[in-house]
């Protein structure tokens, strides 16, 4: 039943999430107009989304958003600090990081996280050979970058996604 | 329906389009359009013998009065305008109908929008309503132009298109200076406060000289009319026919605005400098007319030149010389759309040398007579409508200033269309081939030869209904040229209850 | 409408009509002639009506019966002619009598325009000349033309020219002459250009016209004057008010233009070269036009009008003068034609002179003998351009160097030519002598200018003389001189009824010549009467009035002619070395002359460039708003405004300036340009945000982003090469034009802002809530107050998607294959990165146009707006996953999707006509509903959603057809 | 509104502006494309998303702050949709700068030449 | 303290909007100046939101949701544009 | 502020009116575009100026004008649904002339 009526639960509770947020206001009826969207909406842009994948694990999800949230704020003074320090002694890279995850949304998903903490920037996710090709503003030690990475947002997504 | 009648002739070619647009084989668009353009004529011709007991009958859209909302007027003007426009529609499209259709997509209902926005034009009171019916008729004008494809089109497409752009620019300009400086946008309304203290006179002046500016572009006055000729003669016969009222638009509009709120506030406006122009714009579209080496390119230049003519009269703001335009107005629209359609079966029937003024297969009788009347009612020679137009024209323009150079520049121009239509009617008429004359193409569909000779016989049948038509032409003048009543009938109660306060 | 008024009355006795100030002179509305006294039956009105009617009504006979053979198209137009002369008769006694008939029909009373005839005795004789000789060249033309002419065409037209002849003798009104006068010159042209397929004919024909016509296009004017100076246009009242009218300030331009008119139409000098071409016309069309009507009505219109414009220097000077100088000049040249047409058609235009200058000499006797003269020169003309036809028809030529010795060929034909020469030339016993007579003792007795007394005979004994010398040339060159030279044809006599219209007029000429009184002496009196509007002069027609000077002049004439014709060949010698004139190609050359003339101004002026359009009309916008301006009484001139500018807005201002100047001066750097100006449009969004506009924020942001795709899909295909850089002087008019413009509208801009305004605006913010249901007061204004403007806004949208469709239909282009500093493109089509997150973007995308829709009402959103966005994430999509993949899974059938939008836009429109109310009436309310509490419902937000449908409708139909024209370019390479 | 709360809000703001100022700073400041691209995908963000948090608690501590009073949370959809549109712009920046950097090949001067044909003069 | 507060923030973006412009027009390379657009409208939104805590009012909202919702179209756009030509393919 | 807005009109006027003097398509486009946004402003203004008082109907405020913002935004639409069609003539032209000239001056014309 829940199945049929919200074929894309994850997909069904962004958007209510996202209208009760943008309503700013919590009444009944609005509430209500949300859930309808939440069944209407996903139904109309199914099309377009043909391969979504299966949210499998909330509880991992979570506390993933949280480190990203985390890491952003934290890497953020960093960068400043590069940002407005002497720029010699920055020393950019290409990092090539092999992924061991198939899926492309999720690849995906993780280049973006990549590339929203600061330091690094997802140029590229190369589809043959399974690598994602970063561009760190500085990074002395490119293979730590690659275990770090792996550790702490690939096996996660993993995880999460179960794939 | 009576309340209802004024929104008719916008509403009956709009629910053509949609329908067209929902049922899109040609076959049903062919009729939906046939069928709506006649019942057009139908509820316009009505309109007009509605509007002639001389009562203002305003319509104001969503029950919002004037000047707050729009507001639709029908006067003899507006009434006369919308059945001229519906009798065009139906006889360019009953001519379209024989497979020019065919040629590109989306005629039918682009044609329906057009009348939509002619129409409309020609009904609202309001002046950004007005702009926003130019639109509407201008795109969709554009596409008919391009209709049917080729290089000459997309070329004047591209000057016709910039530059009403610019037009309409310009247009947007003179209603936010007239918003800014009177605070308002309904025509009457507006002459109503020019009258008014507590406006910056300059601005009100300089807006209504930027919105004249707009309307005899529109109306193709020298030195803004280049476009004109090269459009028009590149469009499709039955859209070239039609574009014969867009220039009235401007001239319409022109009249309008100077009766209705220039006499009374801004009398020294259109003055010699408009005359002058004008008489420009007649010298060469004359000069246009001995150059043209096809029917269509003449036609076109004719068009030009009864725009010129007309131009020659709202500077003159009398009742007289306005009936006399009127009826102009008519007989030149009719002649010109007339000559675009005769171009197009002419140029059917003589296949390479098509209407090109040289030798070609010959052509039947009645299309030869068809052509000699029509160049006699275009030369303003009797007993046709020409003449008639032409011997109003010149009776009651005699006293305006510059008069005589007015006269000298009528008389001449018709000598020179008379000689200039002598010479190419010869030479594509009775010129025998030289070579071998290639066979008549084929036998004239009979949609086109019926909306050609029914245009043609305009001619004949305005002269001689030139009694009661002159009439209606001067009643219309006359009703024109009240302006306190047009205000008076458009704000009615609102101007009522606003002077009482102002009283109070 | 009212009906047309048919009011028939008729007037007796010669009795003019009193002051008659009946008709608007400029413009000023009036009512017809009040009806006269009418005590006589109304037949005799409806008879003088029924002639033109009958002949206007019949001319097409001959065309339509012509089917039944040539005889029974002939017989058609003799019976019409017949018919009208029949009309005629009963009419004639009290024509003859002096009387007038004048019957009236209203036509365009308030412009003076009636058809109003009139039957006097000038008018009667016309008649019978044009009935009369009408008939003989029916009759004449049957023989004359080719077996194988069906003859329709030729009576029809023939009949028309007649029928518009009448109506020009019979007009009472004078607009209603000149209608007529022009139906002359139409129909004429159509004859003499009856053998169309002939260059000459054509030529000859268009000459005629250009001349006649403008003639009359001139007359028209004089007439308009004539007209408003007399107060009315019926004949009438004009020539009662002689005195009035040569009073009048403007009497002598007026006099000028209608003798324009005559002279162009009787062919005086200089006006004269169009008649000799005209004989490229069959022979009888110039028996019947050129000798006896068309170029009569010239003639015609001077007596007709003598009353009213005659007895006065001007006239007496330029219609006197003229005559003279034809009279001569065309005498003169007639002797030198060798063409038998060509020598009587210069002596037509000679006599026309003779009579002209007869009317000109302005004695009451002087014009008497013009009609008379003028009656003469139609009968014997009419002869011998039939005769001549015969001689034509017979041989081949008319070129009388090879004509030769007819007389032993066709001695009867010769003969009746003879006697008709010899009245040409004024031989007693023959009419001609008579009216010859006349004028020589008019000359001889004209009592003005004493000191050059002289002049006047001895000119007409010289133009005598010349006469007598080409009548002779005629008869001797053509009947004897030796033996014709190759001819085409044998030549002899021809068929009996084709001599038969020659014999009787040359019979006429020698009643006329010997019984002058009882022949046409009462036709004369009564037309004389009529035409002097006074009583006659004495006088009496006969054949000798003993020895006088006259005779004297006769006698000179006679042996002078013989005299010169016998020294031709000296003459001709002579003549050889003058330079040839041939007023055909002249004419031609003077048009190609004028149509080139035409076509270099037309070049000069009008190029045909855009950029030249677009100059004009911002300069002519510039001149016209600053004349406005500064002209303005009173002009307050620049205030500075109220409000202090802080720094936000300099900033904005900054940024606005960068961006624009920047784009335009590296407009030729299009991306970069195109980057700039989008940073423009960001900041008027911030202005309009700033500026308490949200709702245009919202709008404008949207469209940026309409707009930069849109620009790229189109700069994808323009060439990457610039347009070569604009010359210095082009670039100068360009800056000042932009620096104008922009300053001007800069401080006009200045002005209003600080000029005092009461506007409406408070009704809107007054009615908003309770009136229109919504908050937010723009959006009501679009839905509800102004909302039929929005129903137009997004009609103009629907036809843009329609135009798209319709102007990219097979449509080609081929997209360059490399980037415009000659880079390959990249391969990857789709980034993976790119079309996967914008997966998840669209529903959220979605989920906003919702909201923003379903708020607009109340705050800044609607239709608009979310239907932008919508189309923009839709537009996405295709700009992620490409059109493959995108296009199937957009809802298709777009063109019903737009009428769909624009039905729910005019439906709920038209709904409100079930509850009484205009188009468009809105309506609003509060429903309770379950669990929602009270919903607010308008019927605006059907109105919206219609906008919201068409505008997501449009951006997604126009862009992706942009986008998919790489597609079709793509399948016609692999295709080829 | 609260002492508290309005200083988090001041707080918040100047923060949240410093941080859009050093996105922009490295944008005008880094040496390379690649380098720059990293200032503003995400310096910017955080800065815009303590504006946006300054916002919220801003409004929501207002009596009849938002819409119908209470918090106001409408600013999270803004940080949202930033979120997930700021990679897409930096990957698609990136990939667009590499593929500017290749030099253009000797196809160019063909190129070049075909096209002014085509165009004419 | 919060209205000080609001100064300082205005000159900081105000400077940031600087130095975009600075990149904007010193490029060197079309993607530099993509970039600088993008920030642009970035920053854009900081200042909206800015706008609508300075003046307390909610106006600016929509308006700051459109720019984080639409602004990237345009530099996805451009960047596809400077990629492949063709857009939309 | 008054005269800020005077400057933008004038400028965005001035360079619109220039670059539509251009001789090929893409400038002018671009030219019609900075028009219109010169003519929204200068509608716009005829409203007069004013900070923080968008004309939504709340409890007790002042309000700017709201016509002209209607009218603003009924010009926005239109303007750019005449540059698309500008636009798409443009490349027709293109198509069939082979340049990209205001004047479409076909390919073989412009080697005469
Ligand atoms: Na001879
Ligand atoms: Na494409």
């Amino acid at each position: 039943m829940i199945d049929r009526l919200f074929p894309r639960p994850f997909l069904s509770l962004t958007v209510f999430l996202l209208w009760t947020v943008i309503t700013n206001a919590a009444s009944a009826g609005l509430l209500l107009l949300g859930a309808l969207l939440a069944i209407v909406v996903p139904r109309l842009t199914r099309p377009f989304w043909p391969d979504p994948p299966r949210l499998v694990r909330p509880g991992p999800a979570l506390r993933f958003l949280g480190i990203f949230a985390l890491d952003i704020v934290t890497a953020n003074w960093r960068v400043a600090r590069q940002v407005i320090g002497p720029l010699h002694r920055l020393s950019p890279a290409f990092v090539e990081v092999p992924l061991d995850l198939r899926d492309p949304f999720v690849a995906t998903l993780l280049a973006s996280v990549v590339s929203l903490t600061p330091g690094t920037l997802s140029i590229d996710v190369d589809r043959q050979r399974w690598i994602l090709l970063i561009h760190a503003l500085d990074a002395p030690d490119p293979l730590a970058l690659v275990r770090e990475i792996k550790a702490r947002y690939e096996s996660p997504l993993k995880e999460i996604f179960a794939c | 329906m009576n309340t209802h009648a004024p929104i008719l002739p916008i509403l009956i070619p709009f629910a053509a389009a949609l329908l067209q647009m929902v049922a899109d084989r040609l076959a049903c668009q062919r009729v939906v359009g046939l069928l709506a353009t006649a019942l057009l004529v139908l509820v316009t011709t009505w309109l007009t013998l509605l509007a002639d007991d001389g009562l203002l009958r305003t319509y104001a859209l969503g029950d919002w009065p004037a000047p707050f909302g729009i507001v639709l007027v029908v006067d003899r003007l507006a009434a006369g305008m919308t059945l001229l426009t519906a009798l065009l529609g139906f006889t360019a499209l009953l001519y379209a109908s024989a497979g020019f259709d065919e040629r590109g997509q989306h005629f039918h209902p682009l044609f329906q929008l057009q009348l939509v926005g002619l129409t409309g034009a020609f009904l609202t009171g309001d002046l950004f309503n007005l702009f926003v019916f130019f639109e509407v008729m201008l795109l969709a004008s554009y596409t008919l132009l391009a209709h049917g494809g080729g290089l000459a089109r997309t070329r004047a497409g591209i000057s016709y298109v910039v530059l009403n752009l610019i037009g309409s620019a310009l247009f947007l300009i003179a209603l936010g200076l007239l918003y800014g400086t009177l605070g308002t946008l309904n025509l009457a309304d507006l002459a109503h406060r020019l009258t008014l203290p507590g406006h910056d006179p300059a601005l009100a002046r300089l807006a209504f000289a930027l919105l004249v500016a707009v309307f005899v572009f529109k109306a193709g006055l020298l030195p803004l009319s280049f476009w004109l000729p090269h459009t028009y003669s590149a469009a499709g016969a039955p859209v070239a026919a039609l574009f014969a009222i867009m220039t009235k638009v401007g001239i319409v509009a022109l009249l309008r605005v100077q009766a209705i709120a220039l006499t009374p506030a801004i009398p020294d406006l259109l003055g010699y400098w408009l005359t002058a122009l004008a008489i420009a714009t007649v010298i060469f579209a004359a000069l246009g007319v001995l150059t043209a080496s096809r029917l269509r390119v003449l036609a076109a230049w004719l068009v030009l030149l009864s725009a010129g003519t007309l131009l020659l009269t709202p500077a003159q703001a009398s009742a007289q010389v306005a009936a006399a335009a009127f009826f102009y107005l008519v007989h030149s629209t009719l002649a010109g759309a007339a000559f675009f359609l005769l171009a197009g079966v002419i140029a059917e029937r003589r296949g390479d040398a098509a209407d090109h003024f040289r030798s070609g297969s010959p052509l039947p009788i009645w299309l030869q007579v068809a052509f000699l009347i029509l160049a006699a009612t275009t030369a303003g020679l009797p007993p046709f409508s020409g003449f008639v137009g032409k011997l109003m024209l010149l009776t009651t323009l005699r006293a305006a200033p510059a008069g005589t150079a007015i006269w000298s520049v009528l008389l001449a121009s018709g000598f020179i269309v008379m000689i200039a239509l002598a010479r190419d009617g010869c030479l594509m008429i009775w010129k025998p081939a030289t070579l071998a004359a290639p066979p008549p193409t084929g036998a004239i569909a009979w949609q086109r030869a019926t909306a050609t000779l029914l245009l043609v016989a305009a001619g004949p049948l305005l002269a001689m209904a030139a009694r009661p038509l002159a009439a209606y032409a001067e009643r219309t003048a006359s009703q024109l040229q009240a302006p306190g009543a047009y205000v008076a009938g458009v704000l009615g109660p609102t101007l009522a209850t606003s002077l009482r306060e102002a009283a109070r | 409408m009212k009906v047309m008024t048919v009011r028939l009355w008729w007037i007796r006795d010669g009795g003019l009509i009193g002051s008659g100030n009946n008709h608007r002179a400029s413009g000023t509305p009036c009512e017809p002639a009040p009806p006269l006294f009418a005590k006589a039956p109304v037949n005799s009105n409806l008879l003088l009506a029924a002639i033109p009617a009958t002949a206007f009504a019949a001319f097409p006979l001959p065309l339509l019966l012509q089917r039944y053979g040539r005889t029974s198209a002939a017989v058609a137009a003799a019976t019409v002619m017949a018919m009208c002369l029949g009309l005629l008769l009963p009419l004639a006694p009290a024509a003859l009598a002096g009387h007038r008939e004048v019957a009236r029909l209203a036509w365009l009373p308030a412009y003076g325009l009636d058809l109003s005839l009139r039957l006097d005795g000038l008018g009667l004789l016309f008649c019978l000349l044009i009935l009369g000789i009408g008939l003989l060249v029916v009759l004449y033309a049957a023989w004359y033309l080719p077996t194988s002419d069906r003859l329709g065409r030729f009576y029809s037209i023939l009949l028309l020219f007649m029928a518009a002849m009448l109506g020009v003798v019979l007009a009472e009104n004078l607009i209603l002459l000149l209608i007529f006068w022009e139906l002359t010159s139409l129909s004429s042209f159509l004859l003499v250009a009856y053998r169309s397929d002939k260059h000459e004919s054509r030529i000859g024909a268009r000459m005629a016209l250009a001349v006649t016509g403008g003639g009359g296009l001139v007359l028209l004017a004089g007439i308009l004057l004539l007209g408003q100076i007399a107060g009315s246009f019926e004949l009438t009242v004009i020539l009662a008010a002689g005195e009035r009218i040569r009073a009048h300030a403007l009497y002598t331009p007026m006099l000028i233009l209608i003798l324009l008119g005559a002279f162009t139409k009787s062919a005086q000098f200089p006006f004269h070269f169009w008649l000799p071409s005209a004989m490229a016309a069959p022979t009888p069309v110039s028996a019947y036009l050129h000798s006896a009507t068309m170029v009569k009505a010239g003639v015609f219109l001077l007596a007709r009008l003598y009353p009213a414009l005659g007895s006065s220097d001007g006239w007496f000077w330029l219609v006197g003068g003229t005559g003279a100088i034809t009279l001569v000049y065309a005498a003169a040249t007639a002797l030198f034609r060798n063409d038998i047409k060509g020598l009587l058609a210069y002596s037509t235009i000679s006599h026309l002179g003779l009579i002209t200058l007869l009317f000109g000499l302005d004695t009451p006797l002087s014009v008497v003998a013009g009609l008379f003269h003028l009656i003469n020169h139609a009968i014997f003309k009419a002869s011998l351009f039939m005769a001549a036809g015969v001689i034509d028809h017979e041989c081949g030529t008319r070129d009388m160097r090879r004509v030769n010795g007819m007389f032993r060929v066709m001695p009867i034909t010769a003969t009746l030519a003879i006697i008709a020469a010899a009245s040409m030339a004024g031989v007693p016993l023959l009419n001609g002598f008579l009216s010859k007579e006349m004028f020589f003792a008019e000359t001889v007795s004209y009592p003005q200018f004493e000191p050059l007394g002289w002049a006047l005979p001895l000119l007409a004994t010289i133009a005598g003389m010349l006469a007598v010398a080409y009548s002779s040339r005629f008869v001797h060159d053509v009947f004897f001189n030796g033996e014709p030279v190759d001819l085409p044809r044998q030549p002899h006599e021809p068929p009996h009824w084709m001599r038969a219209p020659i014999e009787l007029l040359v019979v006429l000429c020698l009643l006329v010549g010997v019984f002058p009184a009882w022949t046409v002496g009462p036709l004369l009196d009564a037309a004389a009467g009529a035409a002097l509007q006074a009583p006659l002069p004495d006088f009496h027609l006969a054949l000798w009035h003993g020895f006088n000077k006259p005779v004297l002049m006769s006698l000179l004439a006679l042996a002078g002619g013989v005299l010169i014709y016998a020294l031709r060949r000296p003459l001709f010698a002579w003549q050889g070395q003058l330079p040839p004139m041939h007023p055909r190609t002249s004419f031609e050359r003077f048009y190609r002359a004028l149509a080139s003339g035409a076509r270099r101004t037309v070049a000069a002026v009008d190029n045909g460039s855009l950029q030249r359009y677009s100059a004009l009309l911002f300069g002519f916008v510039v001149v016209l708003g600053g004349w406005a301006f500064f002209s303005a009484p009173g002009n307050t001139g620049v205030r500075p405004a109220a409000q202090p500018a802080d720094e936000a807005a300099v900033a904005a201002l900054l940024v606005l300036l960068l961006g624009t100047l920047g784009a335009t001066a590296l407009y030729r750097e299009r991306l970069l340009a195109l980057i700039l100006v989008s940073v423009v449009g960001l900041t008027v969004t911030l202005t309009f945000v700033r500026l308490s506009a949200p709702d245009l924020a919202l709008t404008q942001l949207a469209v940026e982003m309409g707009t930069i795709v849109l620009m790229l899909l189109v700069l994808h295909y323009l060439p990457p090469r610039n347009a070569p850089r604009s010359s210095a002087r082009r670039l100068i008019r360009d800056l000042l034009l932009a620096l104008l413009a922009g300053g001007g509208l800069a401080l006009i801009t200045l002005q209003m802002l600080a000029a005092p305004v009461d506007t409406i605006a408070g009704f809107y913010l007054q009615q908003s809530l309770p009136g229109g249901g919504g908050a937010n007061v723009v959006n009501v204004i679009l839905v509800d107050f102004r909302g039929f403007d929005t129903l137009g806004e997004i009609t103009v949208l629907a036809m843009v998607a329609l135009a798209s469709q319709a102007l990219l239909d097979r449509l080609i282009l081929s997209p360059p294959q490399r980037d415009a500093d000659g880079r390959r493109w990249a391969a990857e089509a789709h980034p993976l990165f790119l079309s996967i997150l914008m997966r998840p973007l669209l529903p959220l995308a979605l989920t906003v146009s919702v909201y923003i829709f379903l708020r607009g009402h109340h705050l800044p959103g609607g239709g608009f707006v979310a239907g932008l966005i919508t189309s923009v994430a839709l537009v996405m999509q295709y700009l992620a996953n490409g059109i493959a993949f995108a296009q199937p899974r957009m809802p298709q059938q777009q063109v019903r999707l737009l009428a769909l939008g624009l039905l729910l836009a005019a439906g709920i429109g038209v709904a409100s006509w079930l509850f009484g109310r205009p188009f468009l009436t809105s309506a609003h309310g509060h429903v309770p509903l379950p669990l929602l509490g009270d919903v607010e419902l308008a019927s605006a937000m059907v109105f919206d959603l219609g906008v919201y449908v068409v505008v997501v409708t449009v951006v997604v139909t126009v862009l992706s057809g942009l986008g998919r024209l790489s597609l079709r370019a793509r399948d016609g390479e692999e295709a080829t | 509104m609260s002492p508290l709360s309005e200083a988090a809000v001041a707080a918040l703001i100047v923060l949240g502006a410093l941080f859009v100022l050093l996105g922009s700073i490295g944008l005008a400041r880094l040496p390379d494309f690649l380098t720059r691209l990293h200032g503003p995908t995400k310096a910017t963000t955080l800065g815009v998303g303590a504006l946006l948090l300054a916002s919220a608690i801003f409004f929501s501590s207002r009596e009849n702050g938002g819409i119908s009073g209470g918090i106001s949370l409408h600013e999270l959809a803004i940080l949202f949709f930033l979120f997930i549109t700021a990679p897409v712009t930096a990957h698609l920046l990136a990939k667009a700068a590499l593929h500017r950097q290749r030099r253009a090949d000797d196809g160019k001067q063909r190129e070049r030449t075909r096209e002014e044909r085509q165009e004419g003069p | 303290m919060l209205n000080s507060a609001i100064e300082i923030a205005f000159v900081l973006i105000g400077t940031a909007l600087a130095l975009n412009l600075y990149r904007l027009l010193r490029g060197p390379d079309a993607s530099d100046r993509i970039l600088a657009l993008d920030t642009l409208g970035i920053n854009a939104i900081a200042l909206l939101v800015l706008f609508g805590i300075s003046s307390a009012s909610t106006a600016y909202f929509e308006a700051a949701l459109l720019l984080a919702l639409l602004g990237f179209v345009g530099t996805v756009a451009l960047c596809k544009f400077l990629l492949r030509g063709d857009i939309i393919e | 502020m008054e005269a800020m807005l005077a400057i933008a009109v004038g400028v965005l006027t001035a360079c619109g009116v220039f670059l539509i003097l251009r001789a090929r398509t893409f400038p002018v486009l671009l030219g019609l575009t900075l028009l219109s946004y010169a003519v929204n402003l200068f509608l716009f203004a005829s409203g007069r100026l004013q900070v923080g008082a968008p004309p939504l109907i709340r409890a007790a405020a002042a309000y700017v004008d709201p016509l002209p913002q209607a009218l603003v935004l009924t010009a926005i639409v239109i303007g750019f649904g005449m540059t698309a069609y500008l636009a798409i003539l443009a490349l027709r032209s293109l198509a069939e002339s082979g340049g990209d000239h205001v004047d479409a001056v076909s390919t073989e014309d412009a080697r005469q």
